[in-house]
């Protein structure tokens, strides 16, 4: 326990003299590129905490530390201000304001847009929904959750039912025995040996029984044995086989990303490549 | 240079006997630990990028259709560029907007920026900064190229802009209003463009384009995005979606075909082909535990089989 | 009142939303376009809740000396500096100059964005350590997964890719075929299971989210 | 005007082009007789009607195209529609069609403010002028009207949506009222969400506390509302076991209906005073400032069990492998085609897309939740059918039945 302490101290003595020397380093850097003493001194630190910041977040890889719970802190504080800034200048002051108060817009600085009597629903409905801070009258929030959750049922109701059901259905309908229009180059290049035109019928066999047995497999009032029991086997099968897929195409993007961050380090901060 | 070399082959073969280590430990049934693991896809992503290692690539015919769009497209055609991104995924599509705006520019086209996602307008103003001020400083915005901006709503947007741009916008990032700028002359919706492109990885994004613009406006429609979501893109391909580059390969793909091209931009930075060896030797070693991992699995004994 | 009432406004507006889809009339288009913009203003109050939700629970920490308190002592810095920033303290508050503030900007640009991006970026070493653990062939189905996914793997790989045209069909394929299959069984099933649960929201059978009395 | 004639010309000849080389020559020649000025025929038929289907301010033009269009003396470059208020005049210029063209949407702002605002129930006059390329050279149709345009108020583009709306409402509401009369609904096992008791039981042996995540999803999201049931059904468990529970939330609105949503568990399992309202908290709106959040509150809490239900996106597997590492059991059910992979991949138990709003069904077993189920059930049975039989009609050419199934947006 003792030792663990010790050696966290001098971690921590390690991290701050790191810190400075980069600080310190960077700000010289940044003076013989032209850049004023002062403003060398500040984007020097910016770039130094940036650095620290993206260390500490990938030191989690090795395990919880003092320097992750400062950035993870750090961050949540910082965004969700951030949000809130954006939320209340573009909505708040931009769409609301101009529709309810001259004063106001002028205040703000905004065009006033004339005065329109609707939009004071939704501010009554916030304050409502900010009554949930009173133990005693918070129930009157359900009236402002319940035209939110109401509103946006019908429309994903609808929406659904129209791009993510019948679209979807209408797209089962596949030529199967009838000549292959073509879904793009990837298929019609198949041509392992025999008739492309062969191949391309079983893609689309395989597509609709895919598509039948994956629905099979969502059947909850049958259960799963015989005739049922095998479509839903090779309805799992096909997700499987699409889920592996879809991982192995992802893998290469996530790199990518890693590749963004290690670039900042190499070459922003250390000035390593360029 | 040769210190370069030396040092990269050092450190290749220190990640290849790290492997084989592993691999022969997974012989005896020994799991690898998780640090491990996190430790050679560092290095294996460093080491290519402190030493520069690249292909060379060959577009495949889905990235080729969208250069060869651009490029047969009569000079002076009008492309609209969407940044539906946002900072965080910008390593990954951001190589694909650069190369794209210089083949347009390059190519005498006419170039409209917007952008879906809020973060998108400030990324575009900085591609116009990186990209158009540095390698076209002739071009004049307003006239060549133009930066519209962001406006709240998905594909509500592209609902109003696909009849009326000036419904929603009046004015250019820069406050000016959009009759007093030349390229919006004879302009009134989407359907007056050539070519839309929208560069992003999530929503809205390319699928949002093609259903709520492309299609409806019949515009050919292409597209750029993460690589996770190009699988999902694919049934849109050929008919309504004209091309598109998957993920950092795609945009690695984009570069060298311009730059096979466009000689004059011999020099350009390809941050797409530059990214590839990372991603390729990252991409080996995670192959390489996958099988050390079934390895471990096959020799670990009966008493560990489920 | 506590709970009739809502349930009556979902309801009506819940059916209106189904009704204006078939009609196109001005009317509607106008009562719509209302409803939406009303949802956007509502969420700025909610954010408002929200935002005191943190500040309650990251203070409470402070205050009782729970473990970590120090940490929500950082939270609640970051908080209030970007706040202070983004109002750009009281010199020029009362315009969105305030998301233009120097220190707005420069919290955004090197606070956010590293930690952002880096999260985003452990993905990278994430993804290996996942493949490493489930890729293995201890059942029909992981083996599935795993071929599936290697197949694919290699047709990306620069090296691996180009050495069989085979390789770059069947991994074309993969995510051709049987990918559009699944996923549009998939599809379908979301869709209707939304449907359904819309429709118990509408109808007032599904009310969880509107607690009890 | 001249840049308008410039462009009617073009669109003349793109016809002309395509009909080969020998038209191109006519077309030449045509364009010398056009100089001598030689007036066209006049466009007949003309008729005026409302667009259908739509909030109003549009009006269709239909005509049979000059007799001298593409034919005769081949001098048409094209029609300008023109409206009035009054049959007399004066006329306004509303477009331009090319030539060949039979038809012209006349569409118009709704906008009272705009200056292309059209107003509906008005009496519009319309005449279509045949162009030729002398300006001082056209033939004008006769005058029809009066004609106005006004919003409908019924889509007929979208009978077939509403068709199965509410044939699936009727089924829902068969199957519901089927199960509160007391039949017996069967309905198969699946294991995740059995799973979902089974953590609720070792969280409690090993004395740790469950994490739930509801996702990125608004309180809007229908995936979100589905996890708020669930949630609900595992804060009753949690509240009769006595183990802690921890839910932190992306969106403001959401932590005020999960706040609700557990209290009203707690009161349920008749527990109300062990509720603790900062068991559900806000975190933040930005999405990996979440993910960091959670990923820290799983390394030091080390909770028993993580739930994921709800609209997760690239976080998916972050949570899931930070989760594997913490050592914890982990259920996820997600609706997020693109990320169901990484679930299945790193979670014990995955509830693929459907199989998440089945979920609240089973946990609760309530017979008019079950019931919901079945109506489901019969709608993809009748996808399946609908399926096999636009197979059998498109092979026997009959693409009507398919037609139906393509709705306009």
């Amino acid at each position: 326990m003792e030792n663990s302490k010790k050696i966290s101290i001098i971690v921590f003595a390690g991290v701050i003299v790191l810190f400075f020397v980069s600080w310190i380093s960077k700000t010289s850097g940044f003076q013989s590129t032209g850049l004023p003493f002062g403003a060398s001194v500040r984007d020097g630190f910016l770039i130094t905490l940036a650095a620290f910041l993206t260390l500490a977040i990938i030191s989690f890889l090795y395990k919880d530390n003092p320097y992750y719970k400062f950035a993870e802190h750090l961050f949540v504080g910082v965004s969700a201000a951030y949000w809130m800034c954006v939320g209340f200048w573009s909505t708040f002051v931009g769409n609301f304001i101009p529709k309810v108060s001259s004063t106001l817009s002028g205040f703000f600085e905004v065009p006033y847009k004339g005065f329109d009597i609707f939009y004071f629903v939704p501010l009554i409905l916030g304050i409502m929904l900010l009554m949930r801070l009173s133990s005693k009258v918070g129930w009157v929030s359900r009236w402002s959750l319940a035209f939110i959750v109401g509103t946006t049922a019908g429309l994903n109701l609808i929406r659904y039912m129209r791009s993510d059901f019948i679209s979807q259905v209408s797209n089962t309908f596949v030529p199967l025995l009838v000549e292959w229009q073509g879904t793009g180059h990837f298929f019609s290049n198949f041509n392992l040996s025999i008739s492309g035109q062969f191949v391309m019928m079983l893609g689309n066999w395989v597509i609709f029984i895919g598509v039948f047995c994956g629905i099979i497999y969502f059947f909850f009032s049958k259960e799963h044995t015989g005739f049922f029991g095998a479509a839903s086997k090779l309805g799992i099968w096909i997700l499987m086989v699409t889920f592996g897929a879809s991982f192995g195409y992802t893998v290469m993007g996530r790199v990518s990303l890693l590749v963004g961050r290690l670039t900042f380090l190499f070459r922003d901060w250390l000035g390593l490549i360029n | 240079m040769s210190n370069s070399n030396i040092g990269l082959v050092i450190s290749l073969l220190i990640i290849g006997a790290g492997l084989v280590w592993l691999l022969i430990r997974s012989l005896q049934g020994k799991e690898v630990e998780r640090r491990i693991i996190f430790l050679f896809i560092g290095l294996s992503v460093s080491v290519p990028l402190l030493f520069n290692i690249t292909f060379s690539e060959k577009a495949t015919p889905i990235v080729r259709a969208v250069f060869d769009k651009i490029e047969n497209l009569p000079e002076g055609s009008r492309i609209l560029l969407s940044f539906d991104y946002g900072p965080t995924m910008a390593p990954e599509v951001e190589p694909m907007s650069d190369v794209m705006i210089r083949h347009v520019l390059a190519k005498g086209h006419k170039l409209y920026l917007m952008g879906l996602w809020a973060t998108g307008q400030s990324l575009g103003s900085a591609a116009v900064e990186r990209i158009i001020k540095n390698d076209f400083p002739n071009m004049v915005d307003g006239v060549d190229y133009v930066n519209i901006g962001y406006k709240a709503g998905n594909q509500g947007v592209l609902n109003v802009i696909v009849t009326d741009f000036r419904k929603l916008y009046s004015t250019d990032v820069n406050g000016r209003d959009l009759d007093s700028l030349p390229i919006f002359n004879d302009i009134k919706s989407l359907k007056d463009m050539d070519l839309l492109i929208s560069v992003g990885g999530g929503f809205p994004g390319v699928k949002e384009w093609v259903q709520f613009a492309g299609d409806p406006g019949n515009v050919p429609t292409a597209g750029g995005c993460a690589a996770v979501s190009a699988p999902l893109l694919y049934p849109y391909y050929p008919s309504q979606l004209l091309g598109l580059l998957g993920g950092i390969k795609g945009a690695a793909e984009y570069e060298s075909e311009f730059k096979k091209r466009y000689k004059q931009f011999g020099d350009m930075p390809e941050p797409g082909v530059k990214m590839m060896g990372p991603q390729t030797l990252a991409h080996l070693v995670i192959m390489a535990f996958i099988v050390i991992g079934n390895l471990s699995f096959f020799f670990a004994g009966k008493g560990r089989r489920k | 009142m506590k709970r009739q009432l809502p349930l009556a406004l979902v309801f009506i507006f819940g059916i209106f939303m189904i009704i204006q889809y078939f009609v196109p009339h001005e009317s509607s288009e106008w009562v719509f376009e209302f409803l939406l913009d009303w949802i956007y203003i509502i969420g700025i109050f909610a954010l408002a809740l929200g935002i005191w939700s943190l500040i309650r629970v990251s203070w409470d920490k402070v205050k009782y000396r729970k473990e970590n308190w120090f940490y929500s002592l950082v939270t609640l810095f970051g908080l209030f500096a970007m706040i202070v920033f983004g109002f750009d303290y009281l010199r020029n508050f009362q315009t969105a100059e305030g998301l233009q503030n120097f220190m707005f900007r420069h919290f955004f640009d090197y606070i956010m964005i590293p930690i952002q991006a880096t999260m985003f970026s452990l993905l990278a070493f994430f993804i290996a350590s996942a493949a490493y653990r489930a890729f293995r062939a201890r059942s029909l189905l992981a083996t599935l997964l795993l071929v599936a996914a290697l197949i694919v793997m290699l047709r990306f790989n620069p090296y691996f890719g180009p050495i069989s045209p085979y390789l770059e069909k069947t991994a074309s394929w993969l995510l051709n075929v049987p990918n559009l299959a699944a996923k549009r069984a998939i599809v379908i099933g979301v869709g209707l299971g939304i449907v359904a649960t819309a429709l118990k929201v509408i109808l007032g059978i599904e009310r969880a989210y509107l607690g009890k009395d | 005007m001249r840049q308008k004639l410039i462009i009617i010309m073009c669109l003349l000849f793109i016809p002309a082009l395509a009909a080969g080389q020998e038209s191109v020559i006519t077309a030449d020649s045509s364009l010398v007789d056009t100089i001598t000025v030689v007036p066209p025929a006049p466009v007949t038929d003309l008729i005026a009607y409302d667009k259908n289907n739509d909030h109003g301010h549009a009006i269709i033009l239909k005509w049979t195209p000059s007799a001298d269009d593409g034919a005769g003396k081949k001098n048409v470059l094209g029609y300008s529609i023109h409206r009035s208020l009054s049959p007399n005049g004066p006329f306004e210029e509303r477009g331009i069609a090319a030539a060949g063209d039979a038809s012209y949407n006349d569409v118009g702002s709704k906008e009272r403010e705009s200056a292309d605002y059209m107003a509906d129930h008005v009496d519009y006059y319309y005449k279509v002028r045949t162009l030729t390329a002398d300006e001082s050279v056209y033939a004008d149709s006769e005058v029809v009207g009066p004609v106005q345009s006004y919003g409908q108020w019924f889509n007929t583009d979208r009978w077939m949506v509403l068709i199965f709306v509410i044939g699936f409402m009727a089924i829902m509401i068969f199957m519901i009222n089927k199960a509160r009369r007391g039949a017996k609904l069967f309905v198969r096992r699946l294991a995740g969400i059995e799973a979902v008791d089974e953590a609720i039981g070792r969280a409690t042996e090993m004395g740790k506390p469950i994490l739930y995540v509801l996702g990125l999803g608004t309180a809007a999201e229908i995936a979100t509302i589905a996890s708020f049931t669930i949630l609900g059904r595992v804060a009753k468990k949690v509240a009769e076991y006595q183990t802690g529970l921890i839910v932190p939330c992306y969106d403001p609105i959401v932590m005020t209906v999960a706040q609700e949503t557990v209290k009203a568990s707690y009161m349920d399992a008749g527990r109300p005073d062990s509720y603790d309202e900062d068991m559900v908290y806000f975190v933040t709106q930005s999405q990996f400032a979440y993910v960091a959040a959670v990923n820290g509150v799983m390394l030091r809490e080390l909770p028993a069990t993580n739930i994921y239900m709800g609209k997760f996106f690239a976080e998916s597997l972050i949570l899931a492998e930070t989760g594997a590492l913490a050592g914890s059991i982990q259920i996820a059910g997600t609706d997020e085609i693109a990320q169901i992979p990484f679930f299945v991949v790193a979670c014990d138990y995955t509830l693929i897309g459907e199989e998440l709003y089945a979920a609240s069904a089973y946990l609760g077993r309530e017979p008019v939740l079950l019931g919901s189920l079945k109506a489901q059930d019969y709608a993809k049975a009748a996808v399946m059918v609908i399926a096999v039989i636009g197979f059998i009609t498109i092979h026997f050419g009959w693409d009507t039945f398919v037609e139906w199934f393509h709705v306009a947006n």
